[in-house]
């Protein structure tokens, strides 16, 4: 007979998922027992403080080093620290803009152009359930980068797509849009991590345990020839690299990018890179560190043409948000250079550049929510024409925002990219860095035809304005331009930060 | 032997320059009169230096003022630094003395010019510049006056550039100028690699250790230049436009002055060509043959103007094939050069008389008969006629002639080319110049109604009496006793004994005369018994017209390579537009193209989408089967 | 028997999945597909777990059976919404956003 | 042929009998979902693809996982997919031409190159050890030694999971529940609706479908006592599938004409 | 007094307050805004020269030091220092910028933002170049080197004229690019230096490095190719005419004048000091690069139409001498390279801003719409007149000295090349003086009679620049003497001498 015992977790430990979980079930707590009136400010209170309180913890177990918080299912160490700090510090901004309600549907149920939607509309009812979704999306995203086996992967990677599945659709203007992208993100999504799961179950087989070490045992000792081993690394890459849109895993970025409301677009845009980036820097340094010969030829080629095309069809976009899809297509490239690289210094770089590309992301994506006319969000290029004139600070922001992403010095993008090309050189992926810097050329081309649009062309007269922003939004824009700016000025605290943090334990 | 005072001589007319320059119109009404001045000031302390310098020893007689260290980079080290030898205080004297002379004749010539005071800035700088040039210690200081006289021929050959053709002029005048002055410039560029140094006195004291070859080099490079400030072939194409600058310009610079600095140059370096045989071989050539080219244009125009401006190029290949001919021809190189700017001064200042008092025409075929009307002005025009033409004991004989006969005594066949061109070239000089003295001073009034011919002002005579005297006397002081020969002695090698005498001294004068005489007398024939139409004729043998177009220079430049590098230009502005910046379209077309194109992957169909990543699925499973194959 | 051939029979389960994903334009169907291919994962877990001599594999595909239970009720959620909108459940017709 | 034979021969246990009909079968199931033309029939086969698998988890030791299969997959999933496909179109069939270019040969290509990679490869595969069975695993019993697994080595991810049953009870929730705006009619409200407003050509209700000898099918619109058709008899949802069948053909009128 | 440490950081923030001054202004107040710039200039100017005179010549170290750390985590510093060379361009900005300042008063107005806006630009772009040119830390250099893109992109898309907003593009672009080719080799460095004793961009440990010939001459390239695009080096010019046509005179005169010299300025400082092999290496192709550049710049300023695109083009010849004179890796070459660029500046800031004037009055900057100036205008047409003999390098003004000590240092050792290069001279009296004919001589044509010439404002920006480059041409021997050790220093670190003269050679044996 079996004898049991009790498992031991960790709580202190796993506090920072536990709070956001939570906060989470209170959440939809609140959702059936709060009169729909006070629903949003309680809502919005309790995601908010939940998010807080997990960075306190986050912060509180910053020094602690554990494989062993969740019988082995979860690390907690100086990246997990990292990554966790960063999604929340993300979501946190991204809850500011996701507060500002005017992006949401009323009803996510009402026909589109039904009397009901309008209806409620007219009441100006709001869509509360998006703060539980939002919250399990963040605690999907905090596990994922710190799971250790491949069980615990999955059903992360799971809870933090499923309520971005359902977020996707829920924008109140184009609603046919927004579903549409919610269909097609989650049917991707389904279809990637089927083939996340696929992989698992060959590494499974490879190593015959699920955990990220027993893998890593398998590779140094193992008896097994390695076709397993790559059909998993293969297929778990597939999904990984679905998650944070590397070509030809990309397509669902641009569609889905453009239908979810923006402030989810925010949300996921850096978020959800953090995590899926947290994740493979994790498997990729840990479990499959020494068979990095086998992976690494398929991941260069795969970072090459993720830059390449990412940057380069960037230029055809002629609507912001599908432009700033295949820029974050092209980040992705830039950033799996860091995975390839494959040593501490990529580690760090990544790490930081996710916080970077993430911060300036959120920003972005803020003010795109502010561009408007009577219809809502004005997403079209030519009509941001002239932005400069109307509201200079706005245009400012944004050609702030975007030079960071092209990497212009004294913007945290340059510290980025300078860091992380200089891993991947120390990496030995000289190819991969000129084609890096090539596509940032490239890519340097339609930012620059944004900040061209918004200063040097005259607007025209179409009822596109920018709406003085909530205070919400507006501390979300001013902080993320600081940060931008700051981190392009004085690297220093942040990268030493890191540096000290930033060891994977095994 | 060091001076202080070198300096004074460029400083006082620069001095004027800039003040006239400067003070604007607040300078018109004495402005002439200060440059005047100040130019006469200059020839003054040019004097007192000639004065200080016959009082010394011949190897004693160089002083040298260094003001400051100019250009020192490594061993590049430049000084500005004067020298003032007997070489340059010939040069000095002859600029502003005549200089001198022709800025008080300005003075009445340029009277009604709104512009006059421009017009004496600009000879002021003139004086200055060529006083740098002449008076620079090295090739370097040289150059920078050089391209000085160079700015100062251009600003005044374009004095009237409101007409377009004169504008024009004055361009070509430059741009001639500055491929000559690329020669000089690489001439330097080559001397300083090779010898490590580009002042006259170190390549002189290092020129005997360097190759041939390179001296052969440094020697052509050299003769380039003079050939470009010189008007000699092939860059002689300028002077004849350059007419169109005032008349006491074309009798200062484009004839007495400026346009000997070639042989100045070439004789400044007679380390160099005594060294390298070829280079002097080919001065001479070029001399020869520019002689005939000169003459023979010259005896085909109709402005009084140009053809003086031929015989300028012709007397100075006369110069050229002199100092062509080494230690032998140096010296008389030199007081040809000497005597040509008294005589050729006079002529144009005649001419500039004789155009003041016929409304500015220029045109000989609507003269004739001005002998009446003018006399001190043909009187003048008459010396330097004589002396042009080498009739004894006008200056002109004594130098030429020599030049002839050094010529032929240079021995082999080519002292008999280059002698009989000079010969030759003498005939032709005397048909030509008979020519234009007959056509303006002889014969009927061909002139139109409203003119009046009459006398210049005194102002104006003066100085061409003056000069007449020049023209007149100067030759037999040079020969006398072979005063400047030895003069220059110590500058230019004292001629070796002569070795050979393919024909003595008197025959050659008797044979130059001789043809002289012919010349003239064909010249008299043609315009003196005949009537000279009014119109040129039309029906005129091939060889006329094209002497009347310059022997064709112009056209060959055109044609050589005005048209092509018109159509480089043209092409290359296309291939820059095209394919240049073409490219650079292009890359960023091909991106934005690619860019159209690969966004067509986005068809909108989620079965598309999963299809690409079973595609990326099915890419990365291959590689597997590849590598574990 | 060769438990090796399971992992065939999951191989070409997979595939089928996969491509009916790809070829089938009813979303229903297509959600099938996907389903078809947690399966086809779910029988090499639990073909492993027999080779591999422990229980994990099997744990493993009892999980997936409660996420891709989850997954029906979101993803039949999300179509539903998008027939009520548009009257077609064909993924084909959702392709408003392209290019 | 042969070596196939010989190896279904070798195996000892039922097991590869079992294999041998049932994975062919599986197989043709899948296809057939692949290939069937109403979505219906797939499901179907979808079912027995996933009945087959229980069949195939049992066999390998994996008595737990099979149960759960039937009852959970075949029993509550398959259902809900069948609920929704009634939903939205029991017999909706997909066109046979299709609308993305080229893709149909693609997909073939990529079936055929993916499925034979992925054999070709897993036939390479070895990995170094025998199989080693689950005897020693299940010997307590497979339930109980799953339990012991799920309870403590993978607590964690169990809890976890329950997020992701909550956001998707919330999803569908979101996405399906249509909180009524206003107040629902009473009884008294709808019938003062129905004859105080507009006509009263409705207020006897709606005619019922299919009213004749021919045909007394709901997708028949009724006739009106002038012989027209009435669209409003038939269900809505009819309508928007188009599965409408004319009731012009089985008007009086016409009937009278042939004579 | 000043401590020496501070000199430079304080010539770097001065601009900067400048700039805060003037953004605290009202919003109409314009002409303050001009003053504050005019005045923070001169200043600078001033504080500039005294600076200079506290420069030890004989000194081939760096001087005026600074070195704080700054981004310690990746070895980064914010160290500033000068040699001969590098304080002979900041005084080449420094004067410039009140010129500019001076001359351009007027031409800020009818841009697209206000003028304050522009003097703000300005100011950080003063900044920029003194940071540019003092930068000791190889990245310190490149975030001046691509944040200086930044204001002169708003200088030219905001305030110039015609195709601006798409000249300011292609202009960021394309230096863009080269910018990023030369990060990946900073990169490469960086990386090298971390693993031969720690990371760094020290340029004096940087240029210690050990590093394969291939690894050399390809982070050469990256730099070579983002210099040569500043430069520009044919084929990489097409940006400069679109540019300068567009940009207001004052920009065109940064732009040709100062911004161009980082091009040149960093083949000095870092290709050849950091790559000597890979120089030597590459030394024929950028020869044959320069050489082309000058006669090719030289035919297509003849062939222009326009005085704005003229003066670009011959501006791409101009670069081309000084390219050719540093890769002469002689001390004539590379000394007089230096003084060229110090020299262009001046007489080609002179044409422009003249060009400008003229352009400004007519309307319009085509050759061809101009005719007989001097009659009208005699004193524009005059120091526009003395500015060209000033660009063919006239004996007796400055740019002659530059242009024949390049010439000369690069005979020395590359003959056919300096042959070839001195072509340029006859083609550059063609380019000067074509439009010169056109313009200034000849008749008066109809639209020009009632031009009028230089105000005393215009008049008092340009005399100090007629000033330099008349002292200079004959007195070029304070800038001299600050560069000459600097130029012999370099060429020493990179592994070469003066070749000998030939007869020398002949007599040592």
């Amino acid at each position: 007979m079996l004898t049991f015992t009790a498992p031991t977790l960790s709580y202190f430990l796993l506090s920072p998922i536990l709070v956001v979980l939570g906060g989470a079930l209170l959440g939809v707590f609140a959702e059936a027992v709060l009169s729909r009136e006070s629903r949003p400010s309680a809502q919005l209170t309790i995601t908010l403080s939940t998010l807080v309180l997990a960075l306190v913890q986050v912060w509180r177990i910053r020094d602690e080093s554990s494989l062993s918080a969740a019988m082995g299912s979860v690390a907690i160490d100086g990246p997990a620290v990292l990554l966790q700090a960063s999604v929340l510090i993300l979501a946190i901004f991204s809850v500011f803009l996701i507060a500002d309600q005017g992006s949401f549907t009323a009803m996510a149920a009402a026909i589109p152009g039904s009397p009901e939607e309008k209806e409620s509309l007219q009441r100006g009812e709001k869509l509360t359930e998006v703060y539980p979704l939002t919250l399990f999306a963040v605690a999907g995203m905090l596990l994922f980068p710190v799971a250790t086996d491949l069980l615990t992967l999955f059903v992360a990677l799971e809870v933090l797509s499923l309520p971005l599945y359902l977020m996707a659709g829920l924008s109140r203007r184009r609603r046919l849009l927004s579903q549409e992208a919610a269909l097609k993100y989650f049917l991707l999504g389904a279809f990637s991590s089927a083939f996340f799961l696929f992989g698992a179950a060959f590494l499974y087989g490879y190593s015959g345990g699920l955990t990220l070490s027993s893998i890593y045992d398998a590779v140094i000792g193992g008896t097994a020839n390695s076709v397993f081993l790559l059909i998993g690394i293969s297929f778990l890459s597939v999904g990984l690299l679905f998650k944070v849109g590397a070509v030809p895993f990309h397509a669902w970025t641009p569609d889905v990018y453009q239908g979810a409301p923006t402030p989810v677009t925010a949300f996921m845009a850096a978020a959800t890179k953090v995590a899926a980036f947290g994740a493979m820097l994790r498997i990729f340094y840990t479990a499959f560190a020494n068979a990095y010969w086998d992976w690494r030829p398929f991941l260069t080629v795969i970072a090459i043409i993720t830059m390449a095309f990412g940057s380069l069809v960037a230029i055809a976009q002629r609507d912001i948000k599908r432009m700033l899809a295949y820029s974050s297509i092209a980040h992705a490239g830039f950033l799996i250079t860091g995975v390839l690289a494959l040593n501490k210094a990529g580690l760090d770089a990544t790490i930081f550049y996710l916080f970077a590309y993430g911060i300036a992301t959120v920003g972005t994506f803020g003010i795109v929510t502010l561009v408007r006319d009577s219809s809502g969000e004005v997403t079209d290029l030519n009509r941001w024409a002239g932005l400069g004139k109307r509201s200079p600070f706005i245009a400012t922001a944004f050609a702030t925002f975007l030079l960071a992403f092209a990497g212009i010095p004294l913007t945290s993008g340059f510290i980025g990219k300078f860091t992380i090309f200089s891993a991947a050189y120390e990496g030995g992926n000289k190819g991969v860095v000129v084609v890096g810097v090539l596509s940032s050329a490239i890519a340097a081309y339609f930012y620059i035809r944004v900040i061209v649009l918004m200063f040097f062309t005259d607007p025209e007269e179409d009822g596109t304005v920018v709406v003085i922003p909530s205070v919400l939004t507006r501390i979300t824009i001013i902080a993320t331009f600081a940060i931008t700016i700051f981190l392009g000025v004085f690297p220093t605290p942040l990268l030493n930060f890191i540096t000290s943090m930033a060891t994977f334990i095994r | 032997m060091t001076s202080n005072a070198l300096v004074y001589l460029i400083a006082l007319p620069l001095f004027g320059a800039a003040v006239l320059m400067l003070a604007g119109r607040r300078a018109d009404r004495r402005g002439h009169i200060l440059a005047t001045v100040l130019s006469g000031g200059s020839f003054l302390l040019g004097l007192y230096e000639f004065s200080q310098m016959l009082s010394r020893s011949s190897e004693n007689r160089a002083v040298t003022q260094k003001l400051f260290s100019w250009i020192s980079v490594g061993s590049f080290k430049v000084d500005a630094g004067l020298m003032l030898d007997q070489l340059s205080i010939s040069f000095v004297l002859l600029i502003t003395g005549v200089g001198t002379l022709i800025h008080i004749y300005s003075i009445a010539y340029m009277s009604h010019d709104l512009d006059r005071r421009r017009f004496f800035a600009y000879l002021n700088l003139f004086v200055a510049a060529m006083l740098l040039l002449v008076l620079g210690d090295s090739y370097l200081n040289l150059y920078v006056g050089w391209e000085g006289v160079g700015l100062a021929s251009y600003l005044l050959i374009g004095f009237w550039n409101q007409k377009p053709t004169y504008a024009t002029a004055a361009k070509k005048a430059f741009v001639a100028n500055r491929v000559g002055d690329l020669g000089l410039s690489l001439a330097i560029m080559v001397a300083f690699a090779t010898l490590g140094t580009v002042s006259f006195s170190g390549v002189k004291e290092n020129a005997g250790q360097a190759s041939t070859a390179a001296l052969t080099a440094i020697g052509i490079l050299l003769l380039v230049a003079a050939t470009g400030k010189s008007a000699q072939l092939p860059l002689q194409a300028w002077l004849g436009d350059a007419m169109a600058g005032p008349t006491p310009v074309s009798a200062l610079i484009h004839a007495a002055t400026m346009v000997t600095a070639g042989v100045y140059l070439i004789t400044r370096s007679n380390f160099i060509f005594d060294a390298a045989p070829i280079a002097q071989l080919a001065v001479a050539i070029i001399g020869a043959i520019t002689l005939l080219f000169g003459a023979i244009i010259g005896a085909a125009k109709d402005d009084i103007k140009k053809a003086l401006a031929a015989s300028t190029t012709s007397q100075i290949g006369y110069m050229v094939l002199g100092a062509g001919l080494g230690p032998a021809g140096y010296a008389f190189a030199i007081m040809h050069l000497l005597a040509h700017g008294f005589f050729k001064a006079g002529l144009f200042l005649g001419a500039g008389s004789v155009m003041h008092g016929m409304n500015n025409e220029v045109n000989m075929r609507r003269y004739g008969g001005l002998r009446k009307f003018m006399p001190i002005t043909f009187a003048t025009f008459g010396a330097g006629y004589l002396s042009i033409l080498g009739v004894p004991p006008f200056a002109g004989f004594y130098s030429k002639d020599r030049i002839i006969e050094a010529a032929f005594n240079a021995g082999g066949v080519r002292g008999v080319l280059l002698g009989s061109a000079a010969l030759l070239g003498a005939a032709i000089t005397a048909f030509y110049m008979t020519r234009v003295v007959v056509m303006t001073f002889a014969g009927k009034a061909r002139w139109e109604e409203e003119v009046h011919p009459h006398e210049s002002p005194a102002l104006m005579w003066l100085p061409m009496v003056l000069i007449a005297f020049g023209s007149t006397f100067s030759g037999f002081l040079f020969t006398r006793g072979d005063a400047l020969r030895n003069w220059l002695a110590p500058v230019v090698e004292p001629v070796a004994a002569r070795e050979q005498e393919l024909l003595s001294p008197a025959l050659v004068s008797i044979l130059a005369l001789l043809l002289v005489v012919v010349g003239a007398g064909l010249a008299v024939m043609k315009y003196l018994r005949q009537d000279v139409p009014v119109v040129a004729p039309e029906d005129v043998s091939i060889f006329t017209r094209v002497a009347r177009r310059d022997l064709l220079q112009d056209d060959f430049n055109e044609a050589v390579f005005m048209r092509p590098g018109q159509h480089l230009t043209y092409a290359l502005v296309d291939i820059d537009e095209v394919i240049i910046d073409g490219a650079v379209r292009g890359v960023g077309r091909m991106a934005t193209g690619s860019a159209g194109a690969l966004r067509t992957t986005q068809t909108g169909f989620v079965r598309s989408y999963a299809m690409w990543i079973l595609l990326g699925a099915i890419g990365l499973i291959a590689a597997i089967w590849m590598v574990t194959l | 028997m060769n438990p090796a051939n399971y992992l065939y029979v999951s191989a070409m389960l997979f595939t089928i999945g996969a491509i009916g994903v790809v070829v089938r334009r009813n979303a229903i169907v297509v959600f099938m597909c996907i389903e078809l291919m947690l399966n086809a994962a779910n029988l090499a877990f639990v073909t492993f777990a027999r080779i591999n001599g422990n229980l994990d594999g099997q744990v493993m595909a009892f999980f997936t059976m409660v996420v891709a239970a989850c997954e029906v009720v979101v993803g039949l959620a999300i179509i539903v919404t998008i027939y009520r909108s548009r009257r077609s459940a064909s993924v084909d017709d959702a392709s408003l956003l392209r290019r | 042929m042969i070596n196939l034979a010989l190896e279904v021969g070798k195996t000892p246990a039922p097991e590869a009998i079992l294999f041998w009909i049932l994975a062919p079968l599986v197989l043709l199931a899948a296809l057939g979902m692949l290939l069937a033309k109403k979505a219906v029939h797939s499901a179907i086969l979808m079912a027995w693809v996933m009945i087959t698998l229980a069949i195939f988890y049992i066999a390998q030791d994996a008595l737990f996982l099979g149960i759960v299969q039937i009852v959970v997959y075949t029993g509550a999933v398959m259902m809900l997919f069948l609920f929704i496909l009634m939903l939205v179109g029991i017999d909706s069939k997909d066109s046979l031409t299709e609308t993305i270019r080229g893709l149909r040969p693609i997909a073939i290509l990529a079936a055929v190159g993916f499925g034979g990679l992925l054999i070709s490869l897993i036939g390479r595969s070895t990995l170094g050890h025998d199989e080693v069975g689950l005897a020693t695993a299940n010997e307590a019993g497979n339930v109980p030694a799953l339990a012991q697994l799920l309870f403590s080595r993978y607590v964690w991810a169990f809890e976890v999971i329950s997020a992701l049953l909550i956001t998707a009870a919330l999803g569908a929730m979101v996405l399906a529940y249509n909180h009524r705006i206003t107040s629902r009619p009473t009884q008294r409200e709808l019938s003062e609706m129905r004859f105080r407003t507009g006509s009263l050509a409705n207020a006897a209700g709606l005619p019922n479908p299919g009213v004749f000898a021919l045909h007394d099918a709901v997708d028949v619109p009724a006739l009106l006592p002038d012989g027209t058709p009435a669209p409003n008899s038939i269900s809505a949802t009819l309508e928007a599938r188009g599965d409408i069948i004319d009731s012009r053909p089985f008007q009086l009128g016409e009937m009278e004409e042939e004579k | 007094m000043i401590k020496s440490s501070s000199w430079l950081t304080i010539l770097g923030i001065l601009p900067l307050l400048g700039a805060v001054l003037i953004s605290a202004l009202p919003k109409k107040s314009e002409l303050n805004a001009k003053r504050i710039a005019l005045v923070t200039t001169l200043v600078i100017a001033a504080l500039t020269v005294a600076m200079a005179t506290q420069f030890q010549r004989d000194n081939v170290d760096m001087q005026f030091v600074v070195s704080r750390s700054w981004i310690p985590s990746l070895g980064i510093n914010f160290a500033l220092g000068v040699d001969g060379i590098a304080l002979v361009l900041i005084l080449l900005s420094t004067l410039l910028a009140p010129i500019v300042v001076l001359a351009g008063w007027n031409e800020a107005t009818g841009g697209r933002w206000s003028v304050k806006t522009f003097y703000i630009l300005l100011l950080i772009l003063e900044t920029m170049m003194i940071g540019v040119f003092a930068a000791t830390d190889v990245f310190l250099f490149y975030v001046f080197f691509e944040a200086m893109l930044v204001p002169v992109y708003f200088l030219i898309g905001g305030f110039g004229t015609g195709a601006r907003s798409a000249a300011a593009v292609k202009f960021l672009l394309y230096s863009l690019f080269g910018g990023l080719l030369m990060l990946a080799s900073i990169i490469a460095l960086y990386v090298i230096s971390g693993e031969q004793g720690g990371p760094t961009f020290d340029i004096g440990a940087l240029s210690q490095l050990q590093m394969s010939s291939t690894t050399q001459n390809f982070l050469f390239l990256g730099f070579f190719i983002a210099f040569a695009i500043k430069a520009p080096l044919w084929p990489f010019h097409t940006w400069l005419p679109d540019a300068a046509d567009a940009a207001t005179p004052g920009t065109s005169v940064l732009l040709l004048g100062v911004l161009d010299k980082v091009g040149t300025f960093g083949m000095i400082r870092y290709s050849l000091a950091l790559f000597p092999e890979a120089s030597k290496t590459f030394t024929p192709v950028i020869l044959v690069l320069a050489v082309i550049s000058i006669i090719y710049g030289a035919f297509m300023a003849i062939g222009q139409t326009d005085f704005k695109r003229l003066i670009a083009y011959t501006s791409v010849s101009h670069f081309g001498f000084i390219t050719m004179g540093i890769f002469a890796m002689t001390s004539q070459g590379i000394s007089g390279a230096t003084l060229y660029m110090f020299n262009h500046g001046f007489s080609t800031g002179a044409l422009f801003l003249i060009a400008g004037w003229m352009a400004a009055r007519r309307g319009s900057s085509k050759i061809g719409d101009f005719g007989g100036l001097q009659r009208v205008t005699p004193v524009m047409a005059w120091v526009f007149f003395f500015a060209g003999m000033s660009s063919l390098a006239l004996p007796g003004l400055s740019t002659f000295v530059s242009e024949f000590l390049v010439l000369v240092g690069t005979y020395t050792r590359y003959p056919v090349a300096a042959v070839i290069g001195a072509f340029g001279i006859v083609l550059a009296a063609l380019y000067i003086l074509i439009p010169i004919q056109r313009s200034l001589h000849g008749p008066t044509t109809p639209g020009n009679e009632s031009l009028t010439d230089l105000n005393v404002r215009e008049k008092i920006a340009i005399a100090p620049v007629v000033a330099i480059i008349l002292v200079l041409g004959f007195y070029p021997s304070p800038l001299l003497n600050v560069i000459n050790p600097a130029a012999q220093h370099t060429i020493t670190k990179a592994g070469f001498s003066d070749p000998l003269p030939t007869i020398s050679a002949k007599v040592g044996k």
